[in-house]
C-alpha cells in the first residue's frame, strides 16, 4: 500500500490536508486544532518509519517508493517522486522536526497568539519541505522549493521579533521581523529566479540529446549529464544559475546575510525549521541536481565553492565571537556548519559528499535543538543578551544541562552527531577528486580544522556567559520554571538522535553510502 | 451564405446590448438591466461551447477576413469569462454610486462585443473596428462618475491618447495597404517578406505596433494607464486591465505573427525594447505607489512587458516555435486575467471595509477581515509569481519560450525579466505586509462599516477568481490544454 | 498628379494634427487636430486606392469605416470635453493633472 | 612476542571494561541523586569492576601474552571504514590496569573527599565519563576511535576542571584546558587524516604494518604524519609549549587532578606515541630527535618552575609535566619500555601525591605551603604516604621511580642522546630539590595555618596507604637483569619492532642519577629544613645520613646558595616563570584576544557595514530609480502624447537605421 508513490505522497500531502482542516476548525476549539495538528504531523512520521523498515539499503542508489504520473503534459513536467539514500534521511529528518516543532508550540504559542494560523503554517511548511526532498522533477522541485517561502515569510513577519533595529545602509529604523521577513523572501526569490532559468536551460538542451525529448526529469537528466551531454559555456552558465539559487539557501558566504536576521527575528519554531531543514534545501539541491547533472562544471566550480565554504567557516566563527545576542550567535554558527557541508560537497568525493549529508542531518538535529533551547530561554528571560544571562545552570539546571549538551555537540565533539560531518569533510578535502587542485583543498582542510577550534571557542564562551557563573541579581525575584514536559518531549528525541548518530553513524551512512558511491562513479568516474 | 453559428456569440451579445438599452427605458427597477446583461453574457457562452465541440475545425467568413478557429474560441472564452466577473463586480459598485445602470451595462456589452469581434478579425478593417469598438465605450465608462474630476480627467486622458493611438494605427495601416495592396493579414503576409528592408513599410509596421502597444499599455505607450486606472470606476479599471489589455494582445498577435510574421526581423527588436522598458520602468515606479489601484496599474504595465517577452523569439524559431510563443502569451493572459480580476475585486471589497484604497489604509486588515487578507495573499503573491499560486506558471512558460530561441538577446531579456520578477515582489509584499503585519490603521471606519458583509455578487467574483488562482497554480495543465 | 504628392500632403496633415494635439491648450482645438490626423489617413487610403485600383476597393471601404468611426469618436470627445467644462469651467487640457506620479 | 594467545573469552568480553563507566554515568545521572552517597557508590562499583577485570587481563598477559583485537563496523564510507572495537595487548592491558587501579582508588577516595559537595552527583557522572573516555582511547584499535576518546577526555577535563563554575576563573581554566588541547588536536586530526588516507585505513594494525613494511604510499607522508600526531600528543601530555593548561587545571577538585595526572589524561599523549612507536622507530625515525628535544626541554623547564611555587598542587603539577618530559624523551630516544615503565610507576606515586595533597588541603583548607608545616604528627598516614611517594618521585632506591628513571637515563645514554641524559640527571637533582622543599615546608617545622587539622577519614587514607605500598613496589616489575617482566608485558604486539630497553644496570648512570637525587634532597634539606623548623636537633636525629655534611654546613650553605640555589631559585627560575606566565600564556591568551578582535572587525566591519550595506544599497538605488521613473508621469496629457510620439519616432529611426 505504501509502495508506488502512495507512502511518499501521503508523507508530503497529509500535512497540507491537516492545514486545510485546521483552517476550517473554529478558532476557539484549541483542543481540536492541537489534535489535528498532531495527527497530521505524526502520521507522516509513522509512515516514514514504515518506509525505513521497507527501504532497500542495498539499493540505496535507486529511487524507491516512487511514482511517475503526468502532471503538466504540455511542458512534459511530471509528478515524479521517489527517495534514494541521499534524500531519505533528509525526508525523515524533516518529518521528525515538523512534529517536534508542533509539539513544542503547544505551550509556546508566540505572540500575537493565534494557534490556528500558526499550526497551519507549520503544516504547510512540512508539506513544502517533504515535497522538496522527494521531488524528482525539476518543476516539481521548484514548486516545493518556492512553496517554502510563503509560510516562512508569514511566520517571521507576523510572529517575529518586534524590537526595532537600525537597517544597515538605510537611515530608517524598522521592526526586526519586517526587515528580516522581506529580506529572506527577496534573497531566496532572487536566487530561485535564476535557478529556474537554469532548469529551463537544461530542459532545452535535453531536447538535443537522445531520446530527443525535452524533459525536466531529474534521473533522465542525470544520466544525460553523466554521459557528458551538458558542457561548455552553456553548462558553465547553467551551473552558475543553479549555484545562485542554491547558495543563497545554504547560505554560502557572501550570500548569507539574510540568515542571521531571519533566524534572530523568527519565532522559536521558525528558527528551528529554518535552520533544521530549509538551509538543507540548498545543499541538497547541489547534491541532487548540480553535481550529477553538470559534473564537468562541478569540477570547474569546485575550488571556488571550497574557498567560499572555508571563508564561510572562519567568517561564521569569527562573527559568532562578536555576538552579544544568543540567538544571533547560533544563527551565525549555521554559516560555519553549512560551510563544512559545502566543503564536503566541493571535494566531489564519496567521503566528502557522505560527510555533507551526515553533516546536514547532524546540523538539523543539533542546531534545531539549540534554537529550541535558546527560544525557551528568551521566553523565560525575555532577553537574549548574553551579558544579562549567566548562571542559567543554577536557575534552570535541566535546561542548562541540555544547552550544554547541545553546544558541546555543536562544536563537533567526536562521538556525537556533529563530528562526522566535520571530520569526514576534512578527510575528503585532504584528498579531493583527482584533477582538483590539491593546494586549494589541503589549505581548505587546514583552515577548516582551525575553524573547529574557533567553533569550540565561541560555543564554550557562550556556555560560560549563559550557563555558568553566578546568576545576575536581576533574576532574583523571577520564578524561572525549568524545562517543562512539552519542551522535554520535543528535545529528548533530538538528544537521543544526536547521540545515536554520533555513536552509530551507519544510521545515516548506511543509507547514503551506496547512493553517493553510484553518484560519484556515474558523474566523476570514481 | 453566412455561417450564423459562427457569429452566434457576437449576435447574442449585440442583442443583449440592445435589449438592455430598451429595457432601461421602460423598467423601473434598474438592476434588471444588470441581470439581463449577465444572462446575455452567459447565453453567449452556449454557442461558443457548441462551436468548440463541433467537428468543423475552422470557420472562415467574408473571404477569410473573419475567422473562427480554436485561437479565436479560446480568446472569446477568456473575454466572456472576464466580462462575467466584471459584471459581478459591477453590481454592488454601480448600485452604491447610483450610476445610470442601463447605459453602463449597454456600453460594457458593446465593448465586450468589440473584443469578440477582435478575436476573429483577420483583416485591417476588422482589426480597426474591433479595437475601436472595445475602446470607444470605455472612453465613456472611464468618465462615468460624472461628478468626479478624477474620473473626468481619466476619461479625457484615455480618450485623447487612445485616439492618437488609433490615428497611428490607421496611418500605418494606410501605408501597409498602399505598399501591399492587401487588407487581409494573409495577403499582407505574402508580401511582407519582400518588404523587410523597405523603410516606409517598416515605419508603417511600427506605427501599427505603436497603436496596438497603446492598448496593451506597453512603455512608452503606457502613460494613460495609471491615471485612467486611478480615475475610472474600479470595475472598469479591472476591465481595462484585463479585457482591454487582452484585446490589445489579440490585435498584437494578429498583426505581428499573422500579418508581419515574415518581417519579424523588423519588429522583434522593437518589441524587445518595449518589453524591457515596460517591465523595468513600471516595476520601479510601482515601488513608490501608495494608492493600491495605481500600484496595480503599474503592475499591469509590467505584466504587459512580461507578456511581450515571448514575441521577441519570432525571428529565431520555426512555425512550431511561433505557436509556442503565442500559446505562452495566451497562457499568461488567462492566468493574469484571473489574478488581476481577483485583485481588483479585492480592492473594491477591501477599500469599502478599510475606508481607503491606500497601502497604509489597509494596515492590519487581517485582524478585522482575515478572509480578505487571505485572498489578498493569494492574489498579490499570485501576481508576484510565487508557487503554488497560478502566477508562477505564467512566468514559467514565458521564460520557457524565451530560452527556446537560444539567442543572446532573448536570454538577456530573460535575465531582465528574472530580476524584475524579484523587484515586483517588493511592492506586492508591501501590501501583504501592511494587511498582515502592521497594526490596524487609524483611518479604518467604525465597526458597522468595517464589519458590513461583502456583497454576494462580489463574494462570488472573489470566490471564482480565488479558486481559479489556486487550482491553476497546482494544475496549470488545465490552461495549457486549451492554449497549447 | 503623382501618388507621392498626395502622400506628402497626407504626411503634412498628420504632422500638423500631431502638432496640434501636442500644443493646443483648448480641448476643442485638440479635437480638431485629431480630425486632421484621421483625415490624413483617409487621404492616404483614397490616394493609394486610386493608384492601386484593388479588386475589392479596399481603400475606399476602409476610408468609409474611418470616417464613420471618426465621427463617433469626435462625438464622444466633445461629450467628455463638455462634461469637463461643466465641472471645472475650463476646457484647457493642460490644467488637468490631478493624477500624476 | 609472536607466540601469544588470543586471550580467549576474557579478551572477547573486554569491551565491558570500556562500557562499564558509561553505564555508571548514565545510572548516576538517572537516579544518582536518590542514592545515599549521591551516586558515588555506583561509580566506585563500576571502577571496581574495571579494576578487577583489568587485573585479570594483566595476569593473563603476564602468564602468556595476549594479542586480541576486535572491531565492529559502524559505517562504510566509500573505501573508508569506521569501526568501534577494543584491543587487548600488552600495551593496552597495562593501561587498563593503570587506569582501572587509579580510578578505583581515586574514586573511593573521592567519595570521602567530595562528601557534601554542591554537585556531588554531577561530579561522579563527569568523573565516570572521564575514566570511560580514557578507556575508549586506550582500547581503540584505530585512530578514529582514539580521537573520540581523546576529545572525550578533553570534554571531561573541561567539565571537571570547571567543576566550581560559580567563579569565572575556574570555568576559564576549564576552557583553557579544552582550547589548548583542541589546538593541539588539529595536529592529531590532520595527522590521522594524512596517515589514514595514505594507508587507506585508520586501523593501527594496517598503519603500523605499512610502517613496518615501508609501504610506498606512506613513505612521503610518514614523517609529516608522525610530527602531526606528536603535536596532538604534546597537547594532551602538556609538553612545552602546550603545558600552560595543566597548572591552571588545578582549579578542579583534587581527585580530578590526581586522576588526570596519574592515569587518565596526561598519559594519553605518551600512550599515543607508544602506540605509534613502530612508525617512529621506522619510517618516521627522522623526527625522533624532535621528540627527545621537546621532552628534554619540558622536563627541565617544568622542573625549574616547580621550585618557585607556593601552591602545593602546582608544585606537583609542574613535577608531572617534568616527569612527562622524561617519558616523552625516553620514547623519542627509543626507550619504548623505559617510557612506558616510567608512565607506570609515575601513575602510582603521582596519583598518591595528589591524594595526599588533597587530604592535606582538605584539612588545612588552603593550597599554599606557607599555610602548612608540621603536619607529620597530625596526619601520620598522609605523611608516610607522601614520603613514600616523594621518595619514588625523587627516585631513591628501591622506590618505584628509581628503576624507571634509571632506565630512562640509561636508554638516553645508550642511544646516543648523552646531552639529554645529562639534562635528565640535572632534572633528577631539581626534582629531588623541589620535592624535598615541598616535603619539609609541608610536614616539618611549625603549623602556620588556622584551620583545625585532623587526619582524613578511612575512605581517603586507605587508598593512600595502598598507593603508598604501590609506590614502593611498582618498580620491581622491571629490574634489568633480575626480572624484566614489564618489558615483556608491553611489547606484546602483533608487530615486533626493535626495542632499545637498556640491558642490565648501567651502573655509572645509576649512581650518578641516584647521587644527584640525594644531593638535591640534601640541598633542599639544608635550605628549607632550617627555615622550616625551630627544633633542629630532633630532625637531625631523624635524618642521620646528613650528619657529615652538616658538620661544615655553613660554607656549604654559602656555596650552594651562591652557586646553585640562588641562581636557580632566583633569576633563572623567575625568568622561566616570567616567560611562562607572560610569553607563552600571553601568546595563548593573546590568540584569544586577537580572535575576538578579528571577530569584531569581521562582524561589525565587513558583515554589517560591508556585505549587508552593499545589498541594501542596491535596494536603495532601486528605490530612488523608482523615484526618477515616476517623474515621467507628469499628469499632463500632452506630455504623455509627446512622449508617446517621441518614443515611436525613436523606435522608427533606430530600426530604419539598424535594419
Amino acid at each position: 500500500m505504501l509502495d508506488n508513490g502512495w507512502g511518499l505522497s501521503l508523507i508530503v500531502f497529509l500535512p497540507l490536508v491537516g492545514a486545510l482542516i485546521i483552517l476550517l476548525t473554529p478558532k476557539k476549539n484549541l483542543a481540536a486544532i492541537k489534535a489535528f495538528g498532531l495527527t497530521f504531523t505524526a502520521l507522516p512520521l509513522i509512515i516514514a518509519v514504515f518506509l525505513i523498515a521497507r527501504f532497500d539499503y542495498g539499493a540505496g542508489s535507486a529511487f524507491q517508493f516512487g511514482t511517475d504520473l503526468s502532471w503538466i503534459t504540455s511542458i512534459n513536467a511530471r509528478y515524479h517522486i521517489g527517495v534514494d539514500g541521499i534524500s531519505f534521511p533528509m525526508l525523515i529528518l524533516s518529518t521528525i522536526l515538523t512534529l517536534l516543532a508542533l509539539i513544542y508550540s503547544f505551550n509556546h504559542w508566540p505572540e500575537p497568539y493565534n494557534p490556528k494560523a500558526f499550526s497551519a503554517l507549520i503544516l504547510v511548511l512540512g508539506t513544502a519541505m517533504n515535497g522538496t526532498f522527494v521531488a524528482l522533477d525539476l518543476v516539481l522541485f521548484f514548486v516545493f522549493f518556492e512553496l517554502v517561502l510563503l509560510p516562512m515569510y508569514f511566520m517571521i513577519g507576523i510572529w517575529g521579533d518586534k524590537t526595532m533595529m537600525k537597517v544597515p545602509g538605510f537611515r530608517i529604523e524598522a521592526e526586526t521581523r519586517l526587515y528580516a521577513a522581506i529580506k529572506f523572501f527577496v534573497f531566496t526569490l532572487f536566487g530561485s529566479a535564476f535557478m529556474l532559468l537554469g532548469f529551463l536551460a537544461l530542459y532545452y538542451r535535453s531536447g538535443d540529446v537522445a531520446p530527443f525529448v525535452r524533459t525536466f526529469d531529474i534521473p533522465t537528466l542525470i544520466s544525460m549529464g553523466s554521459a557528458g551531454a551538458f558542457t561548455g559555456t552553456f553548462a558553465f552558465l547553467v551551473f552558475g544559475a543553479l549555484f545562485l539559487g542554491f547558495a543563497v539557501k545554504v547560505p554560502m558566504w557572501p550570500l548569507h546575510t539574510w540568515l542571521p536576521d531571519a533566524h534572530t527575528a523568527a519565532p522559536t519554531v521558525g528558527s528551528v525549521l529554518l535552520a533544521g531543514i530549509l538551509l538543507k534545501l540548498g545543499s541538497y539541491g547541489f547534491i541532487r541536481i548540480s553535481l550529477p547533472i553538470l559534473p564537468q562544471e562541478a569540477q570547474r566550480w569546485a575550488p571556488a565553492i571550497a574557498i567560499l565554504a572555508v571563508i564561510g567557516i572562519i567568517y561564521g566563527a569569527l562573527a559568532c565571537l562578536a555576538q552579544s545576542d544568543m540567538k544571533r550567535l547560533i544563527a551565525f554558527s549555521s554559516v560555519g556548519h553549512m560551510g563544512f557541508v559545502m566543503l564536503g560537497i566541493s571535494t566531489l568525493t564519496v567521503v566528502g559528499i557522505n560527510a555533507a549529508v551526515i553533516g546536514m542531518v547532524a546540523h538539523g538535529l543539533i542546531t534545531g535543538l539549540l534554537f529550541f533551547v535558546a527560544g525557551s530561554m528568551s521566553h523565560r528571560y525575555h532577553t537574549r543578551e548574553m551579558v544579562r544571562l549567566g548562571g542559567n545552570q543554577k536557575l534552570m539546571p535541566k535546561m542548562g544541562a541540555i544547552l550544554g549538551f547541545t553546544a558541546i555537540a555543536s562544536l563537533g565533539l567526536p562521538g556525537l552527531a556533529g563530528f562526522w560531518g566535520e571530520f569526514m569533510s576534512l578527510v575528503g578535502s585532504y584528498n579531493p577528486l583527482a584533477g582538483l587542485d590539491l593546494g586549494v583543498f589541503r589549505t581548505a582542510m587546514v583552515f577548516g580544522a582551525i575553524g573547529t577550534v574557533l567553533t569550540a571557542g565561541y560555543m564554550l564562551w557562550m556556555l560560560q556567559r549563559v550557563n555558568l557563573g553566578e546568576p545576575s541579581a536581576e533574576w532574583g525575584g523571577h520564578a524561572l520554571v525549568d524545562a517543562d514536559s512539552y519542551e522535554l518531549a520535543a528535545w529528548v528525541p533530538l538528544m537521543v538522535l544526536i547521540v545515536a548518530v554520533g555513536v552509530f553513524p551507519k544510521l545515516v551512512f548506511g543509507a547514503t553510502n551506496s547512493a553517493v558511491v553510484s553518484l560519484v562513479t556515474k558523474a566523476f568516474g570514481g | 451564405m453566412i455561417d450564423y453559428l459562427a457569429l452566434a456569440p457576437e449576435i447574442v451579445i449585440a442583442a443583449t446590448a440592445v435589449v438592455v438599452l430598451l429595457a432601461d427605458m421602460w423598467i423601473v427597477r434598474k438592476y434588471w438591466t444588470a441581470i439581463i446583461a449577465v444572462v446575455g453574457t452567459t447565453a453567449a457562452a452556449i454557442p461558443l461551447v457548441v462551436l468548440a465541440v463541433s467537428p468543423v475545425g475552422e470557420r472562415s467568413l467574408f473571404e477569410g477576413s473573419y475567422v473562427v478557429d480554436p485561437f479565436a474560441l479560446v480568446m472569446k472564452g477568456v473575454f466572456l469569462m472576464a466580462a462575467y466577473v466584471v459584471l459581478l463586480m459591477s453590481f454592488s459598485y454601480v448600485e452604491s454610486d447610483r450610476y445610470y445602470q442601463g447605459e453602463y451595462y449597454f456600453l460594457l456589452l458593446l465593448s465586450i462585443l468589440g473584443s469578440l469581434v477582435l478575436a476573429s478579425a483577420r483583416d485591417l478593417i476588422g482589426l480597426f473596428i474591433g479595437i475601436e469598438l472595445v475602446a470607444t465605450p470605455m472612453y465613456v465608462l472611464a468618465g462615468f462618475r460624472k461628478g468626479d474630476l478624477k474620473s473626468n480627467e481619466a476619461a479625457l486622458k484615455y480618450y485623447l491618447l487612445g485616439v492618437l493611438a488609433s490615428a497611428m494605427l490607421l496611418y500605418g495601416s494606410s501605408f501597409v495597404f498602399g505598399l501591399t495592396g492587401e487588407l487581409t493579414f494573409a495577403g499582407i503576409a505574402s508580401h511582407a517578406g519582400g518588404l523587410v528592408h523597405e523603410p516606409a513599410f517598416i515605419m508603417a509596421v511600427l506605427f501599427i505596433i505603436a497603436g496596438v502597444g497603446f492598448k496593451v499599455s506597453a512603455v512608452p505607450f503606457h502613460f494613460w494607464a495609471p491615471d485612467t486606472y486611478e480615475g475610472a470606476p474600479t470595475p472598469i479599471t479591472a476591465y481595462l486591465s484585463v479585457s482591454s489589455k487582452a484585446a490589445g494582445f489579440v490585435a498584437l498577435i494578429a498583426v505581428t505573427y499573422r500579418a508581419f510574421g515574415p518581417a519579424s526581423a523588423a519588429w522583434a527588436p522593437v518589441v524587445w525594447v518595449m518589453a524591457a522598458l515596460s517591465m523595468t520602468i513600471a516595476n520601479l515606479t510601482a515601488l513608490k505607489q501608495d494608492n493600491i489601484v495605481r500600484m496595480l496599474a503599474y503592475s499591469s504595465i509590467s505584466h504587459a512587458g512580461f507578456m511581450l517577452v515571448p514575441f521577441v523569439v519570432a525571428p529565431y524559431v520555426d512555425a512550431a516555435g511561433i505557436n509556442g510563443a503565442v500559446s505562452a502569451t495566451i497562457t499568461y493572459l488567462v492566468i493574469y486575467a484571473f489574478l488581476n480580476l481577483g485583485a481588483f475585486a479585492l480592492v473594491i471589497a477591501g477599500s469599502r471595509k478599510a475606508g481607503s484604497g491606500t497601502v497604509q489604509g489597509w494596515a492590519g486588515m487581517a485582524t478585522y477581515a482575515p478572509g480578505l487578507a487571505f485572498l489578498g495573499m493569494l492574489f498579490f503573491f499570485g501576481l508576484a509569481g510565487i508557487p503554488p499560486l497560478a502566477g508562477w506558471f505564467a512566468k514559467f512558460v514565458m521564460f520557457r519560450v524565451v530560452l527556446t530561441a537560444g539567442s543572446g538577446w532573448a536570454v538577456g531579456l530573460a535575465v531582465i525579466a528574472a530580476v524584475n520578477s524579484v523587484i515586483a515582489l517588493y511592492y506586492y509584499a508591501r501590501v501583504i505586509k501592511s494587511m498582515w503585519m502592521d497594526p490596524v490603521s487609524v483611518t479604518v471606519p467604525d465597526s458597522e462599516v468595517r464589519d458590513a458583509a461583502v456583497p454576494m455578487t462580489l463574494t462570488l467574483a472573489l470566490g471564482i477568481t480565488a479558486v481559479a488562482v489556486v487550482v491553476l497554480g497546482v494544475f496549470p495543465g488545465i490552461v495549457t490544454s486549451f492554449t497549447f | 498628379m503623382s501618388l507621392v504628392q498626395f502622400l506628402v500632403l497626407g504626411a503634412l496633415m498628420f504632422s500638423f494634427g500631431v502638432y496640434g494635439l501636442l500644443v493646443r491648450r483648448n480641448a476643442v482645438m485638440v479635437l480638431l487636430a485629431i480630425e486632421l490626423m484621421l483625415n490624413a489617413v483617409n487621404l492616404n487610403l483614397i490616394a493609394f486606392e486610386a493608384a492601386l485600383r484593388t479588386a475589392f476597393a479596399g481603400g475606399q471601404v476602409f476610408a468609409i469605416f474611418v470616417i464613420t468611426v471618426a465621427a463617433a469618436e469626435v462625438g464622444i470627445g466633445l461629450a467628455i470635453v463638455l462634461l469637463i467644462f461643466r465641472n471645472r469651467r475650463s476646457a484647457n487640457v493642460d490644467e488637468m493633472d490631478l493624477m500624476r506620479w | 612476542m609472536v607466540h601469544a594467545s588470543n586471550g580467549g573469552v576474557l579478551a572477547q568480553w573486554a569491551w565491558l571494561i570500556v562500557v562499564a563507566p558509561f553505564v555508571a554515568m548514565l545510572a548516576i545521572i538517572a537516579f544518582g541523586k536518590r542514592m545515599p552517597r549521591k551516586g558515588g557508590e555506583i561509580a566506585v562499583t563500576a571502577m571496581g569492576f574495571v579494576f578487577v577485570y583489568s587485573a585479570v587481563l594483566l595476569i593473563l598477559n603476564i602468564a602468556n601474552g595476549v594479542i586480541f583485537e576486535h572491531s565492529v563496523q559502524v559505517a562504510q564510507i566509500g573505501s573508508f571504514t569506521i569501526e568501534w572495537g577494543w584491543v587487548v595487548d600488552g600495551l593496552s592491558t597495562m593501561m587498563y590496569f593503570v587506569v582501572g587501579t587509579l580510578s578505583f582508588l581515586v574514586f573511593t577516595y573521592a567519595t570521602g573527599y567530595m562528601k557534601g559537595d554542591v554537585r556531588e552527583t554531577w561530579f561522579f557522572a563527569a568523573f565516570s565519563l572521564f575514566a570511560g573516555a580514557m578507556l575508549v582511547l586506550v582500547s581503540a584499535p584505530n585512530l578514529v576511535q582514539l580521537i573520540v576518546g581523546w576529545e572525550g577526555v578533553g570534554l571531561a577535563s573541561y567539565l571537571l576542571i570547571g567543576h566550581y563554575w560559580e567563579e569565572k576563573e575556574n570555568s576559564s581554566a576549564g576552557m583553557k584546558a579544552f582550547y589548548t588541547n583542541k589546538i593541539a588536536d588539529i595536529g592529531l586530526i590532520i595527522g590521522a587524516i594524512v596517515l589514514g588516507t595514505a594507508v587507506g585505513s585508520f586501523r593501527y594494525s594496517d598503519i603500523l604494518d605499512a610502517a613496518a613494511n615501508n609501504l610506498s604510499s606512506l613513505a612521503p607522508v610518514a614523517v609529516a604524519g608522525g610530527v602531526l600526531l606528536f603535536i596532538g600528543a604534546m597537547g594532551k601530555s602538556a609538553q612545552f609549549p602546550f603545558h600552560v593548561w595543566l597548572p591552571d587545571a588545578m582549579a578542579g577538585p583534587t581527585p580530578v587532578s590526581s586522576l588526570m595526572h596519574a592515569a587518565t589524561m596526561v598519559t594519553a599523549g605518551v600512550y599515543l606515541v607508544a602506540r605509534m612507536y613502530p612508525l617512529y622507530a621506522g619510517m618516521a625515525s627522522d623526527m625522533r630527535v624532535l621528540i627527545v628535544i621537546i621532552g628534554a626541554i619540558t622536563l627541565l623547564i617544568a622542573g625549574l618552575l616547580a621550585i618557585v611555587q607556593d601552591d602545593l598542587k602546582r608544585v606537583l603539577a609542574y613535577s608531572t609535566v617534568s616527569q612527562l618530559g622524561y617519558m616523552i624523551a625516553a620514547l623519542g630516544a627509543g626507550g619504548y619500555t623505559a617510557g612506558l615503565f616510567h608512565l607506570w610507576t609515575h601513575a602510582f606515586f603521582k596519583g598518591l601525591l595528589f591524594l595526599t595533597a588533597g587530604s592535606i588541603i582538605h584539612a588545612v583548607h588552603s593550597n599554599n605551603m606557607s599555610d602548612m608545616g608540621g603536619l607529620r604528627k597530625k596526619m601520620p598516614v598522609t605523611f608516610w604516604s607522601f614520603t613514600s611517594a616523594s621518595l619514588a618521585l625523587v627516585a631513591i632506591i628501591p622506590f618505584a621511580g628509581f628503576f624507571s628513571k634509571d632506565e630512562i637515563l640509561a636508554t638516553l645514554g645508550n642511544n646516543g642522546y648523552a646531552w639529554a641524559m645529562w639534562i635528565g640527571i640535572l632534572g633528577a637533582f631539581i626534582t629531588a630539590f623541589y620535592m624535598g622543599r615541598a616535603m619539609f615546608l609541608t610536614f616539618f617545622g611549625t603549623y602556620k595555618g588556622e584551620a583545625h587539622v585532623h587526619e582524613s577519614p578511612k575512605v581517603m587514607t586507605v587508598p593512600m596507604a595502598i598507593l603508598a605500598v604501590a609506590s614502593l613496589i611498582a618498580g620491581w616489575v622491571n629490574i634489568p637483569g633480575v626480572y624484566e617482566g614489564f618489558h615483556h608485558w608491553v611489547t606484546e604486539r602483533a608487530i615486533t619492532f626493535p626495542s632499545f630497553s637498556a640491558e642490565g644496570f648501567d651502573v655509572a648512570v645509576m649512581l650518578t642519577g641516584l647521587g644527584f637525587a640525594i644531593f638535591g634532597v640534601i640541598v633542599s634539606y639544608l635550605i628549607y629544613f632550617r627555615d622550616a623548623d625551630t627544633q633542629q636537633a630532633r630532625d637531625r636525629v631523624r635524618i642521620p645520613v646528613l650528619w657529615p655534611l652538616l658538620e661544615n654546613k655553613y660554607y656549604l650553605d654559602d656555596l650552594y646558595l651562591a652557586v646553585l640555589v640562588n641562581p636557580i631559585k632566583g633569576p633563572i627560575a623567575r625568568a622561566v616563570n616570567w616567560t611562562n606566565s607572560y610569553l607563552i600564556d600571553g601568546i595563548v591568551n593573546g590568540a584569544g584576544i586577537v580572535a575576538r578582535y578579528a571577530a569584531r572587525i569581521v562582524y561589525g566591519g565587513l558583515d554589517q557595514k560591508g556585505i549587508d550595506l552593499a545589498i541594501n544599497t542596491a535596494a536603495i538605488v532601486t528605490g530612488s530609480a523608482g523615484e526618477q521613473a515616476r517623474r515621467l508621469q507628469t499628469g499632463k496629457v500632452q506630455h504623455y502624447a509627446a512622449m508617446t510620439v517621441a518614443g515611436l519616432a525613436l523606435l522608427v529611426i533606430a530600426i530604419v537605421i539598424f535594419i
